[in-house]
């Protein structure tokens, strides 16, 4: 009903009865209006272009199935093109023109950081930002309104760390690495479990320059035996090219999960064979890192749903891991904002985050860590090895641990299912 | 004004005369740059054996002409003929293999190519061209010949005037434009250009239409002289009898 | 024909007959381009107050010798001696400064400035307003381009060119954009004026004008002079030296260059056969007047 | 030792990928005077055509040709309609012109094609040759490369110096007016020379493209390097866009591999390198003599 | 008989017509010497002329500040640190002739300079931030115009667009100091209590941080912008336009070349800094990838779209930067494309965009409307003169 209920003033906000009101900005009757920036165009738009697709299919279907308390959530994403000037200016434009209530899921470190600051001063919900870097959710105290999501580069460098030291105490590690915070965390990551000695070369490469060639003929050189790779996809595929152009055949490759989306790499490296490479897959037996289900686990119920998802309510192309991540953080979202209640305003919906956000179940395979203290997202991954299929099979349980020098533990939570469409209902806290 | 009526209409006998045919017709030709009216309904000819020089005070319009004859600058209004056909609207590009060559204003030598080269982009339309014909050109610009593997830019003013020339004498056209070819030429090299035109002209039947600031120098070579003033043909008579003119060289002419 | 007037020297700046400074001599100059030898062991010595002709073939190397007297080609060999120093490492940014001024084969005027700025480039040298006046369009500067522009109206006047003050080069008759670079030339208030070419494309008429005024100038200031145009040449000229392929042939007076028979031969050519230009004497030429 | 012969390898196999580019950019400099910043998005579009039929089940080498043959016709159709207006006007509007075009292009190619990453096959072995029980990082594929660049300089070296329609394209270029009074066709040639610059960029976009992956920005990189191995060279010498991209591609390689973090340093190399060439020779490595000035 | 008495040209049919130059490209060029007919209303002074304008134009920029809503402030404030950078690349390339594909990695040196100071514990008052800005840019301008000065056309586009990849690639490099990747990011200063005043006594509204920020880059702009016509109107600016149309000439003339191409770098890399420092305090970051070369290649569109070598078109030209992709993404949406889509159409809308100026416009929005106006100027003087000329001369046809 679109009814005057303007009087209601002054009501509680966080409750699950009453009429919907324009309760704060990016909030009316009927709608939510969310907001976000990726890279659409350019050098960076191939995979992630696709995260919002997944995004959109996502709300749409929650949209068909009564949105949330009744409003429709309306789904406003901006290019960038990976350039923060952009950012900065697209998000103006979402915040102070489009009037979002939320930015969620804005993508990349050095593009997101250019709105930090401006998102927590004018108070937006900050949620979920695309990127493992370590500014999103380390310090509550400085950014309370920036909530991370997937696990933290330097928690992903323990975990590979911890079980490299367990299962090749002898080999000689090599480390190639982007050049930036990404392949820094990691780094540091790693060396809280390797020691200076085992670690025989590091390797870093600058996205844009494609001749990696010297890199990976220095960790041949080097003698290492395992190369961990913190690498985004296409140099992931060069690294593997390269190598197999040197001869270079290590022990074990490893891949951050940010780069090894097997589906997307196996796939590139896989169709040169039309060509003289006869290699069916460069990348099988390389061990990587899992915090979500992937597209190839056609029977995880997650990914089952999503598909159905994508079939009913998303657009051209097929349901791709970048779609399922977008997917996912559409998920958490939707739980916060059930969560959050009736009317929310900006500031009680943080608050709800901070509250509750560690209890939330989700596709993520281990829980968020939401909580005053950290605003730090998925804390922990499993490890798994690329089968010559295109899949992969898991080696070890899922890890959680945290920043800094906290441990690694096996999670111990049972494994989550999707609820009924795969649409969470959560209760309105507080 | 008494010369105007003896303007275009009225063909002098030597010009008329049975030996001559009309190898370059211009009927009432017009062109203007922009607001600029530079040609104002041109009517001349030039003939078969003849050499007719085009003078006129600076700004008159004679370059505009040969341009708008070869095509570079497009008509308002009129007509050109090369031996009866139609010209006019024909693409700059075709006028040398019509047999009608144009040297620019200003030395046109391409100054990146060699000497060899300018020369060699001039005859290119013809084909293959024997080397004899290249040097002949030598042998009439030896100071050229000199530079012939030198970019045309290192040459001088002169030099690059004796390029433009023999460039143009290698397309071997029935009808030659040349615009102030003793631009900046030595007097000795301007007498021989001359010489050399006037036995084209008398030997192979050339027709050249001779452009000059000097018209002095031009009437004394050419048979027929046609004085443009402001873009319209103010008198067209025989050279001896223009020079004889005080009157109207003082008015037009400037000597 | 009025000299140009007094006013555009500027008092600081040597009387005319203060004249064994501003001679300019050149001695043993060699150029070669790659093989080709432009300039072989050439000599010649500009008088103050004179006017000097450089003749010579297409190619002879007089252009080739503007340059080095410019700094724009530096010889392998010679010297140049102005005002009896000796110009060693010649810039042609320091020529204005050093008191010559030279006009370009061809115009060279800038065809996106109007014919007064273009004239007051040539001013450049009597700025005073340096950049931060500029910056802040102190009054200074304002003055300083108040005093550039009087100047160059002032040039421009001399020349009869001060109605196109406000319009673009290429719109202008031949003639006329001669003038103006002759103006460009002359505001600098030099003592040595290196002319080349600057008769072709005029008429007789504008010819005999510009003849006039040269020899007008040549109380002010000596002339460098390279024409093709015997007439112009033989009328203006108090000494002549003649080039053919970069070595020095003859040189004198008008009279004497052209009774030489080498010249003759080399230049200007069997006379018979030669067009009127070349056939007019320099009497022939001095009957017109 | 193996080290040092794998990277100098590698900078040389990158080297001739600048060098194929540069090539391009010096034939349309030679035969238009025009830096064709759009070089490397029709490069990709001609690249992107041909993965299409790739994967449309065509062979790789009807491909290539389709590719090539696409450049030609991409080539012309760019000069009549939208170089030909700007032709002779000022340099800038060019340079604005190819930029607009580049920009174009590229949306077009996202919109057409999509914009995630494809793998584009190559035609020979990416596995480097075995010489004496180590492998070296030349493969057979990188080979072809080679050769086809060399080949294709020997052709455009040819063209300009030996045939009458590189001396008419030339003379086209350098002067339009007099040409045209010259008999020579100038129109035609400057399209002719758009088409055959767009061939040899369509031929370096599907040399580079081979055994990698295309996406609408691939060449992005190549655009800045291929200018600059261009312009190291002398922007006239085909030759030198040759020798420009190798040794460019040898100095970034060392850089790289012999520096501590050399990778991130390439583009500050590349700048040093060719600052320091400028400013010995102002008109790159090749470039003839000095213009006379006055 | 004196020279004067050579025919005048004005009886030369429409000799007057051509008062616009021939290339279109400079037709923004301002006279150094303006005529001294018309223009009698306004103060002889150069000064006193461009201190009227300014105080106009900050009248207006006031005006519009407070009219439009926050994001229009915020993409006034995106518009001034373009147009500074576009003008001070007027002054490079539209008045001295060299072509920069590298004036972001200029502004870089500004942003990074800005980060740098507004870190510190207690930063120094912005202004003299910037002043810093402009300095060292300016000494970074001064080394690259000192190597580019012997440089021309591709050579120096060539040596330019490395310029532009190199310098950001310093900051990956050093990214102890510099932040690599990820940049610095930039707290940009709170607004003064003063500022909340003035605001509240010129609109009444409350000042935002966003109109803070507006405010400062259309101050910087319009100082900026003061600056530079002083120097595009004085000997300074004729002589950088002589050494671009005639350098032998202008040697001749006694102008150092190399020293006037360096200066007129300088300048231009001043406002680059500046651009940077404004950049910095706007997006809150200075990162590698926020001065990529695209950010070049849009200062050189900027300023050839809008009109070579005039200050109000670098302005136009910025504006049509700023406004243009947001106004395509909003009708592509309006077209019921979806997101992705809307933004791939902007790119290519803007493509086609240039494409179709250079082709319909070539001298740019500014060139094009002062040839129209000249060209009608001068019809207007050939049919004064052939009216006049049909009385005195009754032999011509008209
Ligand atoms: N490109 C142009 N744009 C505008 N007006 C022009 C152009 N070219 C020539 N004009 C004008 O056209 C008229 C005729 O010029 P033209 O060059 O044909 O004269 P000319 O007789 O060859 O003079 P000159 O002796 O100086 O060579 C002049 O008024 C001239 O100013
Ligand atoms: N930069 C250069 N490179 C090569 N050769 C040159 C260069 N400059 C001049 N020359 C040659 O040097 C010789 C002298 O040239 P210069 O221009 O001085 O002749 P000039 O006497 O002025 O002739 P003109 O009367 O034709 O102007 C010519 O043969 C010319 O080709
Ligand atoms: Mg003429
Ligand atoms: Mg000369």
């Amino acid at each position: 009903g679109a009814g005057g209920d303007d009087g209601d003033g002054g009501g509680v906000s966080a409750s699950a009865d009453g009429e919907n009101e324009a309760s704060d900005i990016g909030i009316t009757e009927d709608t939510i209006t969310l907001g976000s920036h990726y890279p659409l165009t350019g050098v960076a738009a191939p995979g992630y272009s696709e995260i919002p697709t997944g995004v959109e299919a996502y709300f749409d279907c929650v949209n068909q199935a009564g949105g949330i308390y009744d409003r429709e959530i309306e789904w406003i994403y901006r290019d960038d093109a990976y350039n923060p000037t952009q950012t900065a200016q697209v998000v103006n434009q979402l915040v102070l023109e489009d009037e979002v209530f939320a930015i969620m899921g804005g993508l990349g470190t050095p593009t997101h950081s250019a709105v930090l600051e401006f998102l927590n001063a004018e108070g937006v919900p900050d949620m979920f930002v695309a990127s493992g870097s370590l500014l999103w959710g380390a310090q509550p105290d400085e950014y309370p309104y920036t909530f991370g999501w997937q696990t933290d580069y330097m928690s992903e460098g323990k975990i590979i760390g911890q079980y490299i030291a367990e299962n090749f105490p002898d080999a000689n590690v090599g480390l190639f690495l982007q050049d930036d915070d990404f392949g820094e965390d990691g780094e540091a990551g790693l060396r809280q479990y390797l020691s200076d000695d085992q670690i025989v070369a590091v390797e870093r490469y600058v996205p844009g320059n494609t001749n990696i060639g010297p890199q990976i003929a220095a960790l041949q050189a080097a003698g290492a035996d395992v190369v961990v790779g913190f690498t985004v996809p296409s140099y992931t595929a060069l690294s593997q090219l390269a190598a197999a152009q040197l001869g270079f055949q290590p022990e074990q490759w490893f891949y951050s999960n940010v780069g090894s989306d097997p589906a997307l790499v196996g796939r590139l490296l896989n169709s040169f064979s039309q060509g003289a490479v006869s290699d069916a897959s460069l990348l099988a037996g390389a061990i990587t890192t899992d915090y979500l289900p992937t597209v190839d686990e056609t029977d995880n119920p997650w990914v089952q749903e999503f598909q159905r998802i994508w079939d009913e309510c998303g657009g051209e192309g097929e349901l791709t891991n970048y779609r399922i991540y977008g997917m996912s953080q559409a998920y958490t979202m939707v739980q916060a904002l059930q969560a959050a209640g009736r009317n929310p305003t900006r500031d009680d919906f943080v608050e709800i985050v901070e509250q509750i956000g560690e209890d939330w179940q989700g596709p993520g395979l281990a829980p968020f860590r939401y909580s005053e203290e950290s605003h730090l997202g998925i804390s922990g991954m499993s490890l798994a090895r690329i089968t010559p299929d295109g899949g992969s099979e898991q080696l070890t349980p899922v890890l959680v641990t945290d920043i800094g020098d906290a441990p690694i533990e096996e999670y111990t939570g049972e494994e989550s299912t999707p609820p009924a469409d795969a649409i969470p209902e959560e209760e309105p806290a507080g | 004004m008494s010369e105007t009526t003896r303007g275009a209409t009225a063909m002098p006998a030597a010009a008329g005369s049975a030996t001559t045919t009309a190898l370059l017709e211009v009927e009432d030709l017009s062109a203007s740059y922009g607001p600029v009216r530079a040609l104002d309904g041109v009517t001349l000819r030039a003939d078969t054996g003849r050499i007719t020089a085009v003078l006129g005070a600076n700004g008159a319009g004679k370059t505009t002409l040969l341009r708008t004859i070869s095509g570079l600058v497009r008509p308002t209004g009129g007509r050109v003929r090369l031996d009866g056909e139609d010209i006019t609207k024909a693409r700059v590009e075709s006028m040398v293999a019509k047999g009608m060559s144009h040297v620019p204003e200003g030395r046109g030598v391409i100054a990146e190519l060699t000497v060899d080269e300018n020369l060699r982009v001039g005859s290119l339309f013809r084909g293959k061209v024997g080397k004899e014909e290249f040097d002949r050109v030598y042998d009439l610009f030896p100071r050229i010949a000199e530079r012939r593997d030198n970019h045309a830019h290192t040459l001088s003013g002169g030099e690059r005037q004796m390029l433009v020339i023999g460039r143009a004498l290698l397309a071997r056209p029935r009808v030659l434009l040349l615009d102030e070819p003793s631009l900046g030429l030595a007097p000795k090299i301007v007498a021989q250009i001359f010489g050399l035109l006037r036995q084209l002209v008398d030997s192979e039947g050339l027709s050249v239409l001779l452009v000059e600031q000097n018209a002095r120098s031009a009437l004394s070579v050419a048979d027929i002289g046609v004085v443009l003033n402001l873009g319209r043909v103010v008198v067209t008579d025989d050279a001896r009898t223009l020079m004889a003119d005080e009157q109207l060289r003082h008015a037009y002419l400037g000597f | 024909m009025g000299p140009l007037a007094q006013p555009l020297r500027h008092s600081g700046s040597q009387p005319p007959d203060d004249a064994p400074t501003s001679r300019l001599e050149m001695s043993g100059i060699n150029v070669a381009f790659g093989g080709v030898a432009a300039l072989t062991d050439v000599s010649l010595t500009v008088e103050p107050g004179q006017v000097h002709g450089l003749i010579g073939p297409n190619g002879a190397g007089k252009t080739t010798l503007f340059n080095v007297a410019c700094g724009l080609v530096r010889p392998s060999a010679g010297r140049i001696t102005w005002r009896g120093q000796e110009l060693r490492r010649l810039k042609p940014a320091q020529l204005t400064g050093l008191g010559i001024a030279r006009t370009l084969q061809g115009v060279g005027l800038f065809p996106l400035m109007t014919v007064l700025e273009n004239v007051m480039v040539g001013a450049h040298r009597h700025a005073k307003a340096g950049f931060f006046s500029a910056l802040f369009a102190l009054p200074t500067s304002d003055k300083d381009e108040h005093r550039l522009r009087e100047r160059a109206m002032h040039a421009l006047t001399e020349l009869d060119a001060e109605q196109y003050a406000g319009r673009y080069p290429g719109s202008l008759p031949y003639p006329v954009q001669k003038r103006v670079a002759l103006a460009r030339a002359l505001v600098a208030e030099p003592d040595l004026l290196l002319l080349d070419e600057p008769a072709s494309g005029l008429s007789e008429e504008e010819m005999h004008e510009l003849g006039d005024l040269v020899r007008s100038l040549s109380g002010q200031m000596s002339v460098l002079l390279v024409e093709h145009h015997m007439d112009l040449v033989m009328r203006v000229c108090d000494r002549i030296t003649v080039l053919d392929s970069g070595i020095q042939i003859a040189a004198g007076t008008p009279a004497e260059v052209q009774a030489d028979p080498a010249v003759t031969e080399a230049y200007l050519g069997d006379e018979v056969e030669a067009g009127p230009t070349t056939a007019s004497t320099p009497e022939g030429g001095a009957t017109r007047v | 030792m193996t080290y040092f012969v794998n990277v100098t390898i590698t900078g040389l196999i990158e080297g001739t990928i600048y060098a194929a580019f540069a090539l391009a950019l010096v034939l349309i400099w030679r035969s238009t005077r025009i830096v064709n910043f759009a070089q490397g998005a029709m490069a990709a579009l001609t690249t992107f055509i041909a993965l299409a039929l790739i994967q449309g089940g065509m062979s790789y080498w009807l491909a290539f040709a389709a590719a090539l043959l696409s450049g030609f016709a991409l080539g012309a159709i760019v000069e009549r309609v939208v170089i030909r207006p700007v032709e002779g006007g000022p340099e800038l509007n060019a340079v604005i012109v190819t930029l607009g075009l580049f920009v174009a292009i590229q949306a077009l190619i996202a919109i057409l094609f999509g914009s995630s990453f494809q793998s584009f096959p190559a035609p020979f072995g990416l596995r480097g040759l075995e010489i004496g029980g180590t492998t070296i990082a030349l493969t057979p594929n990188s080979i072809f490369v080679a050769l086809a660049v060399i080949v294709t300089m020997a052709l455009l070296v040819a063209l300009f110096r030996f045939t009458r329609v590189g001396l008419a394209m030339r003379a086209s270029a350098f002067g339009q007016e007099v040409a045209r009074l010259l008999g020579v066709r100038v129109g035609r040639m400057l399209t002719l020379g758009w088409a055959l610059a767009a061939v040899v960029g369509a031929l370096s976009g599907i040399l580079i493209a081979g055994g990698e992956f295309v996406w609408p920005a691939y060449m992005d990189s190549l655009i800045i390097f291929g200018f600059v191995a261009a312009v190291l060279g002398g922007l006239d010498s085909p030759i030198g866009a040759i020798v420009g991209g190798l040794l460019l591609g040898l100095a970034l390689s060392y850089v790289s591999g012999y520096v501590e973090r050399g990778s991130a340093l390439v583009n500050v190399a590349a700048l040093v390198i060719l600052m320091v060439v400028l400013l010995v020779r102002p008109g790159g490595l090749f470039s003839s003599t000095v213009a006379r000035r006055a | 008989m004196t020279m004067s008495e050579l025919r005048t040209p004005e009886d030369a049919p429409g000799k007057a017509a051509s008062q616009a130059p021939g290339e279109t490209t400079v037709a923004a060029d301002a006279p150094s010497a303006p005529a001294r007919t018309g223009r009698t209303f306004l103060p002889e002074s150069t000064l006193l002329r461009h201190l009227l304008v300014l105080l106009i134009a900050a009248v207006v920029a006031v005006a519009v500040l407070e009219l439009t809503d926050s994001f229009t402030n915020s993409q006034l404030a995106q518009l001034s640190y373009y147009a500074i950078a576009a003008g001070g690349l007027t002054v490079l390339t539209g008045m001295n002739g060299q072509i920069s594909l590298g004036h972001g990695a200029l502004m870089a040196v500004g942003a990074y300079t800005t980060a740098l100071f507004l870190a510190a514990e207690e930063p120094l008052p912005l202004a003299v931030i910037f002043l810093a800005a402009v300095v060292v840019a300016t000494l970074v301008g001064a080394l690259v115009g000192v190597a580019a000065a012997r440089l021309h056309g591709p050579y120096l586009a060539g040596a330019t667009l490395a310029l532009a990849v190199g310098i950001p690639g310093l900051a990956i490099y050093f990214h102890d100091w510099l932040g690599g990747e990820q940049g610095l990011r930039v707290s940009a200063p709170r607004a003064p209590e003063s500022f909340d005043a003035f605001i509240g006594f010129v609109s009444g509204g409350n000042a935002s941080n966003t109109k803070w920020l507006a405010y400062i880059g259309v101050v910087c702009l319009l100082i900026t912008y003061f600056l530079l016509a002083n120097l595009v109107r004085s000997r300074i600016g004729r002589t950088w336009r002589a050494v671009r149309d005639q350098e032998v000439a202008a040697e001749l003339a006694g102008i150092n070349l190399g020293a006037w191409r360096v200066l007129a770098f300088v300048v231009s890399a001043a406002a680059a800094g500046l651009a940077g420092g404004v950049l910095a305090i706007v997006v809150r970051l200075a990162a590698p990838s926020g001065f990529t070369i695209v950010l070049s290649l849009s200062l050189l569109t900027a300023i050839v779209i809008g009109g070579l070598g005039s200050l109000l078109g670098a302005l136009l030209g910025s504006a049509l930067l700023v406004f243009l992709p947001p106004f395509v993404t909003n009708l592509g949406a309006d077209f019921g494309l979806n997101n992705t889509e809307a933004a791939q159409l902007a790119p290519l809308v803007y493509g086609v965009v240039l494409i179709v100026v250079m082709i319909f416009a070539p001298a740019g929005f500014v060139g094009t409307i002062k040839m129209r106006w000249l060209t009608r100027k001068a019809k207007r003087q050939i049919a004064a003169q052939q009216a006049a000329g049909a009385t005195s001369a009754p032999g011509s046809r008209g």
